[in-house]
C-alpha cells in the first residue's frame, strides 16, 4: 500500500499536477501519525499508511495556510471521503482543482470501523489497495446511539452533565470537523452575543447543541470531533442521532451521493408532522 | 506591589457630556461617581483606561483630556464593535465603569525645551490632543510646535474646533489636511497625504521630538520622511494600539516580543520598536 | 392578553411559557384571540418573529436558560407561508432538532409546536390552555435551571 | 530516617478531609483512556499508580476555567457592583505530577506583577500541593529537557514517592505539606528510589538565545502548519494564563467574567477594525513558542514551560512546544 501511494503521490508532484499532498506523516510508532505537507517529490518518503491513521485530512483543504500551498493532492480513507462530498455539495471546495487519493482501509482500529461500509473509497481520482464495501444495516450503523438511548430521559441528562462539566471550550472539536468551515463562528459573534463564551454547564450545552444542529444531516460520522476531545467526550453520540434521523425521515445519508440535496437545504411537503399540533 | 483588591472591578463614573465629532466618532467626558477617589485620581498624558458599559464590555481608549484638567476626563471612540456601539448611546448621566490609569505615558518632562512635532491621522488625534493641551498649558516649557493632522474627509476630522483654537498659541503651526477628493469647497486647509504634507510642510527637525499616531499605513510611510528630515529613532515616539483586555499585564493579549503592552507601553520611541517583533 | 377566569390558588406552580410565533399567521391567530376576547392562560410570553423559518433553534436553547418551562413554536399552515416555505424548512429542522434534544435528556415534551393560522384565534386559546396545563402537571423545569447555576470555583 | 505512609492510609486521610469540607482535587479515571485531575467525591477514586500524567492540569485549582469578577445590577440610572466573594474553600490536590505542581510558582509571578491578583493569590493560599513522584513516562514527557526532574519539588508542599509495596515515602517541603500529614506518617530506613526521568531531548532553557534570531525565519509555516488553530494545547497546559474578560447577561443584570483563552484562536488579537497582528496560524503558533521560552524567561527569570508534555499530548495533530522547538532546532536555528 505504503510504495504504491509514495509513487503516486510523486508523480504527481513531479508532474506538476499538484503542487502539494495533504498526506500522514510518522514520527515514532508511539506517537500517532500526524498530517504532513508534502511539496518536493523527494519528500514522499515521509509519507506513511498504516492503522493509526485515523484523522481526517480534509479539514486542511479549507485552511487559508495550506491552500496557499498551492494545488493540492489528499489522501483519504473511504470515510474520510464523504466528508469531501459533502464540501462539494455546499460549494466549499472546487473538486476538479484537488486530487484525491483514496486508500483502502480496512478499519483503524475504532468501534465506528466495525460498522463500516466504506473500506473502498468511492469518489477518488487514484485508488491506492482494494477493500470490499459491505451493507451495514442501519440498526448496526447506530447501535451505538440505540444503546444510549436506552436510557430514560433524566439519565441521559445526568451522563451529558458529567461529560459536559469537563469541556474547557478549547474548540477542538470545531477546528478538526472538516464541515466547520464559517469564517466567524457564532460564538465569536458578539453583537449580539447569543451564547455564554463561558466554559461553565450553561455555555457548554449551548455550545454543544449549537455545534451539533449546525451538522445536522451535513455530519459523515468521521468522528474527528470525538477523537481529537482532550475532554474524551463522546460528541459522536450527538451528531448520530440526527444522522439517524435524517435518515430514518428524508433517505439521507450525508455524504454518499454528490447528487443529493441537502438536508436542510430542502424540504418535502410530505415530511412527517406528528408532532405539530 | 499595591495593596490586594479586586483589580477588574472598575470605578462608577458619571457622564458629564457627549459630544459627536464626526458620523462615527465621539468623545465622552466623564467624573468618578465617588467625589474622593476622583480626587486622589491622577494621570500621566498617553496612559490610557478601559472603559466599559456594564452587560456589553469593556474596551480600551487613551485618557485624551490634558492630565491638568482636574474634576474630570474625557475618551474618545469610533463606533467599530459591540462595547463602542453601546457607548454610542451614552447620555448626559449615563453611568460608566473606569478602570486605570494604565500603561506608561509620553515623556513630558524629557521633552522640555523641545519643539514637538505632532503628527496624526483620522482617529488618532484623541492620543495626540492630550499631549497638545499639556504642552499648550506649559507653554513656557516647550519651543515650537506643529500639528499636522489628517483625515480621509473634512468631516471626518476629530476635535476640528480644538485644531482652530490651537493654531491661535503663539509660535504654534497647525496643518490640516484631507486626502484628496475628502476636500469641501470651501477646505482651506492641504490636500494629500499626512507623510507628503509633512514633507512640503518643511518643519524643522532640529532639538525637536515627533509623537506619530495613527493608522499603520500612515506611520509607515510617516516614519521614512521624518528620518529625512532628520529625526532620530529615540526622538520619535508612538503609542501602540493591540488589543487588550485586562489592562494589567496578566491576560497575555497585548503581548508582542519582551513587552507587554498595557504595561511597558503604549508609548515605544521607534528606536524601541525596531527592537521588537513585526507583531502589533 | 386576558387573565384566565379561574385563577390558580397563589403560591401553585405557574409555568413560564415562551412562544415564538410568525409575524403573518400565529401573531394575528393570537391578536384575533384578544380582539375576540378568547381567554387564554397569561402564562405565556409571545415573542414575534417574521417566520418560522427565522426561528433559529437557539432561541429554544435561550428561553429555557432564562427560565421557561415550556417553549411553543408556532407559523403558518404548511402552503400558507408568507415566504413560500419558510415553515416547510422550519419543519425539517425540528424533525431533527427534537432528536438533538432527545439525546441530550432535554425533556421534548416541554417543546411544543403548531400551526396556527391568522384565522385561528380559537385554536390559539387552546393551544395555548392546553400547553399550559400540559406544563403545570410536569412542574417546573428544573434541569435546565441546575445547568444554568454557576457553580463555586 | 524517612516518613511513609500506606495508601490504605492516604485514602482514609481523603475520607477526613473531604468530611472536613475540604475540596480535593486528584487525578481520576474518567474513563478507559482518559486520567483528568477532578475533585473527588470519595477516596476510592483517587488514582495512586498507573498512570502518566492527567490529560488536564492543577492550574484549574487557582485558575479557574471560568470565574466572575464581579456582579452588576443596573435600576434605572442606577448601578450597582457586587464584588465577586473571595473564595474560601480549602483544597488539596493530591497525588499531583511535579510538572503541575512546578507551574504554580511560575503562575505567580504574572499574577503578582506590580498588580495583584486577589482571588487567584487567595486560592494560592487555601491550596496544599501532594505530588506524587513519577515512575513512567510516555513520548511526550520532556521535564528533563527545561531542567526539571520526576521529583521535582518545586510548588508541592509535600512529594510522595512510591515504595512499590502499597506504602509510599513522604517528603514534606513546606510547612503546610509538614501540618497535612502530621502525626500520619512512620518514620522508617526505607527511601524510595528516583527515577532518572525521561531521556532528555534538549536543553530549552538554553532555547531563548536562538530565538533571538529565529523570530523572522520563513520556516515557521512549514514547523506549525499542521496546527488547527484550537486551544486544546493551552488549556491542558499547567503554564498557560491567557484569559477573556466578557461581560454575561443582560443590560440590567449580569457579570463581568473571567474565562480561559488562548492565543491560538484567531480573534484572540483581533481588532475591532478587522486588523490583527497574529493572522495565520503560524504566528499564533510562534507568539506561543516565544512567549513560553523567550518572553516569560526575559520578564520573569523562568521558563513558562514545565516539559509536561500536555500540548501534544491533547494536540488532534501531536504538534505543541517540543516537536516545533526540534523542527527549529533540525534545521539549524
Amino acid at each position: 500500500m505504503l510504495q504504491p501511494l509514495r509513487e503516486t503521490c510523486r508523480r504527481l508532484l513531479q508532474d506538476g499536477t499538484v503542487q502539494v499532498v495533504i498526506g500522514y506523516g510518522q514520527a515514532v510508532r508511539a506517537v500517532e501519525p500526524y498530517p504532513v505537507f508534502i511539496t518536493a517529490p523527494d519528500d514522499v518518503g515521509q509519507l506513511v499508511w498504516n492503522e493509526q491513521c485515523r484523522t481526517n485530512l480534509v479539514k486542511y483543504l479549507l485552511r487559508k495556510e495550506i491552500r496557499a500551498l498551492g494545488k493540492p493532492a489528499i489522501v483519504v480513507k473511504g470515510c474520510d471521503e464523504r466528508a469531501l462530498v459533502v464540501l462539494q455539495q455546499e460549494l466549499q471546495i472546487d473538486r476538479s482543482q484537488i486530487v484525491v487519493i483514496g486508500v483502502a482501509c480496512d478499519g483503524m482500529d475504532e468501534p465506528r470501523c466495525e460498522v463500516c461500509d466504506a473500506h473502498q473509497p468511492r469518489f477518488a481520482d487514484h485508488i491506492i489497495g482494494h477493500a470490499t464495501n459491505e451493507m451495514q444495516p442501519a440498526e448496526r450503523r447506530y447501535a451505538h446511539l440505540g444503546e444510549f438511548l436506552e436510557r430514560p430521559l433524566p439519565d441521559r441528562m445526568a451522563y451529558w452533565k458529567a461529560e459536559l462539566e469537563r469541556c474547557v471550550k478549547c474548540y477542538a472539536c470545531r477546528q478538526a470537523c472538516p464541515l466547520c468551515y464559517c469564517e466567524r463562528c457564532i460564538v465569536e459573534k458578539n453583537r449580539p452575543a447569543c451564547l455564554d463564551t463561558s466554559a461553565t454547564l450553561k455555555g457548554n450545552f449551548a455550545w454543544h447543541i449549537v455545534r451539533a444542529f449546525h451538522l445536522a444531516g451535513r455530519c459523515v460520522g468521521c468522528d474527528q470531533c470525538s477523537r481529537v476531545c482532550p475532554e474524551g467526550i463522546d460528541l459522536r453520540l450527538l451528531n448520530l442521532s440526527m444522522a439517524r434521523e435524517a435518515e430514518a425521515s428524508f433517505g439521507h445519508r450525508s455524504g454518499t451521493d454528490p447528487q443529493a440535496e441537502l438536508v436542510l437545504g430542502s424540504f418535502s411537503q410530505q415530511d412527517q408532522e406528528q408532532f405539530i399540533r | 506591589m499595591r495593596p490586594m483588591t479586586n483589580i477588574y472591578q472598575p470605578d462608577l463614573m458619571e457622564v458629564l457630556d457627549v459630544q459627536q465629532q464626526t458620523a462615527d466618532v465621539k468623545s465622552v467626558r466623564v467624573r468618578f461617581r465617588d467625589e474622593a477617589r476622583g480626587d486622589d485620581f491622577h494621570f500621566r498624558v498617553g496612559q490610557f483606561g478601559m472603559f466599559s458599559l456594564f452587560g456589553y464590555g469593556e474596551s480600551t481608549f487613551n485618557i485624551c483630556s490634558s492630565s491638568n484638567w482636574k474634576d474630570f476626563v474625557e475618551f474618545c471612540f469610533r463606533r467599530t464593535g459591540r462595547v463602542t456601539e453601546a457607548l454610542w448611546s451614552l447620555e448626559k448621566n449615563d453611568t460608566i465603569g473606569f478602570r486605570g490609569p494604565y500603561g506608561n505615558s509620553y515623556p513630558m518632562d524629557k521633552w522640555v525645551g523641545k519643539n514637538l512635532i505632532f503628527l496624526g491621522g483620522g482617529i488618532a488625534m484623541p492620543p495626540l490632543r492630550c499631549a497638545i493641551w499639556y504642552a499648550l498649558e506649559n507653554r513656557d516649557q516647550f519651543g515650537d510646535i506643529t500639528i499636522v493632522y489628517g483625515a480621509r474627509r473634512v468631516q471626518d476630522l476629530v476635535f476640528r474646533q480644538e485644531l482652530d483654537r490651537w493654531a491661535e498659541y503663539d509660535r504654534v503651526r497647525v496643518v490640516c489636511c484631507v486626502d484628496p477628493g475628502g476636500e469641501t469647497p470651501d477646505w482651506t486647509g492641504e490636500v494629500g497625504f499626512v507623510p507628503a504634507v509633512t514633507e512640503r510642510a518643511q518643519i524643522p527637525a532640529e532639538n525637536a521630538v515627533a509623537l506619530v499616531i495613527g493608522p499603520p499605513v500612515m506611520i509607515k510611510f510617516t516614519l521614512p520622511v521624518l528620518a529625512k528630515m532628520g529625526l532620530a529613532d529615540r526622538d520619535i515616539y508612538t503609542s501602540l494600539e493591540n488589543r487588550m483586555k485586562c489592562g494589567v499585564g496578566k491576560c497575555g493579549r497585548c503581548n508582542c516580543g519582551p513587552v507587554y503592552v498595557c504595561k511597558e507601553g503604549p508609548v515605544f520611541t521607534l528606536e524601541q520598536l525596531k527592537s521588537l517583533p513585526n507583531d502589533y | 392578553m386576558t387573565t384566565p377566569a379561574s385563577n390558580p390558588p397563589a403560591g401553585e406552580f405557574e409555568p413560564k411559557i415562551v412562544a415564538y410565533v410568525c409575524n403573518w399567521c400565529t401573531y394575528l391567530g393570537a391578536d384575533l384571540a384578544g380582539t375576540n376576547r378568547l381567554e387564554y392562560p397569561a402564562n405565556v410570553r409571545i415573542i414575534r418573529l417574521p417566520c418560522t423559518g427565522r426561528i433559529d433553534f437557539n432561541l429554544i436553547v435561550k428561553a429555557f436558560e432564562i427560565g421557561a418551562d415550556a417553549v411553543l413554536v408556532s407559523g403558518c399552515h404548511p402552503g400558507d407561508c408568507h415566504y413560500t416555505s419558510g415553515n416547510y424548512h422550519a419543519r425539517r429542522r425540528w424533525i431533527l432538532f427534537r432528536e438533538l434534544l432527545a439525546t441530550l435528556g432535554i425533556e421534548t415534551g416541554r417543546v411544543h409546536f403548531a400551526w396556527i393560522s391568522a384565522a385561528e384565534g380559537k385554536k390559539f386559546q387552546q393551544v395555548i390552555s392546553e400547553i399550559t396545563s400540559q406544563t403545570r402537571d410536569l412542574g417546573p423545569y428544573r434541569a435546565y435551571r441546575e445547568i444554568c447555576e454557576i457553580c463555586e470555583v | 530516617m524517612s516518613q511513609i505512609i500506606s495508601k490504605p492510609a492516604i485514602r482514609r486521610l481523603v475520607e477526613l478531609w473531604l468530611r472536613q469540607g475540604k475540596r480535593v482535587i486528584a487525578p481520576v479515571q474518567v474513563r478507559p483512556n482518559l486520567v483528568s485531575y477532578q475533585p473527588v467525591r470519595g477516596p476510592d477514586q483517587v488514582l495512586l499508580e498507573g498512570f502518566v500524567r492527567p490529560l488536564n492540569s492543577i492550574k484549574q485549582v487557582v485558575f479557574p476555567r471560568h470565574e466572575q469578577l464581579f456582579q452588576y445590577r443596573v435600576r434605572g440610572k442606577q448601578i450597582d457592583l457586587l464584588p465577586a466573594p473571595l473564595p474560601d474553600i480549602e483544597r488539596i490536590v493530591l497525588a499531583a505530577r511535579p510538572c503541575d505542581a512546578a507551574a504554580l510558582p511560575i503562575l505567580d509571578h504574572v499574577f503578582n506583577w506590580e498588580f495583584r491578583d486577589a482571588a487567584y493569590n487567595r486560592r494560592r493560599e487555601l491550596t496544599t500541593v501532594v505530588t506524587l513522584a513519577c515512575t513512567e513516562y510516555d513520548a511526550h514527557c520532556f521535564c528533563t529537557s527545561v531542567g526539571s526532574r520526576p521529583d521535582d519539588t518545586r510548588g508541592s508542599d509535600a512529594l510522595l514517592l512510591d515504595l512499590g509495596d502499597g506504602t509510599l515515602e513522604v517528603r514534606h517541603t513546606t510547612d503546610k505539606g509538614q501540618s497535612l500529614f502530621a502525626g500520619q506518617t512512620q518514620a522508617s530506613t526505607r527511601t524510595a528510589p528516583i527515577s532518572p526521568g525521561p531521556e532528555r531531548r534538549a536543553d530549552l532553557r538554553r532555547v531563548s538565545q536562538s530565538l533571538e534570531q529565529a523570530f523572522e525565519r520563513s520556516e515557521w509555516a512549514a514547523w506549525t502548519n499542521r496546527c488547527l488553530g484550537c486551544g486544546a494545547c493551552a488549556f491542558g497546559c499547567p503554564t498557560c494564563h491567557c484569559f477573556d474578560m466578557v461581560d454575561e447577561g443582560g443590560p440590567t443584570c449580569g457579570a463581568r467574567v473571567r474565562n480561559w483563552d488562548a492565543c491560538q484562536f484567531g480573534q484572540f488579537t483581533l481588532h475591532a477594525s478587522g486588523h490583527n497582528p497574529r493572522g495565520v496560524q503560524s504566528q499564533r503558533q510562534r507568539q506561543r513558542i516565544y512567549h513560553k521560552f523567550h518572553v516569560y524567561p526575559k520578564k520573569f527569570g523562568e521558563l513558562l514551560c514545565t516539559g509536561c508534555g500536555n500540548c501534544t499530548r491533547n494536540c488532534p495533530v501531536s504538534l505543541g512546544v517540543l516537536p516545533v522547538l526540534e523542527a527549529m532546532q533540525a534545521e539549524g536555528a
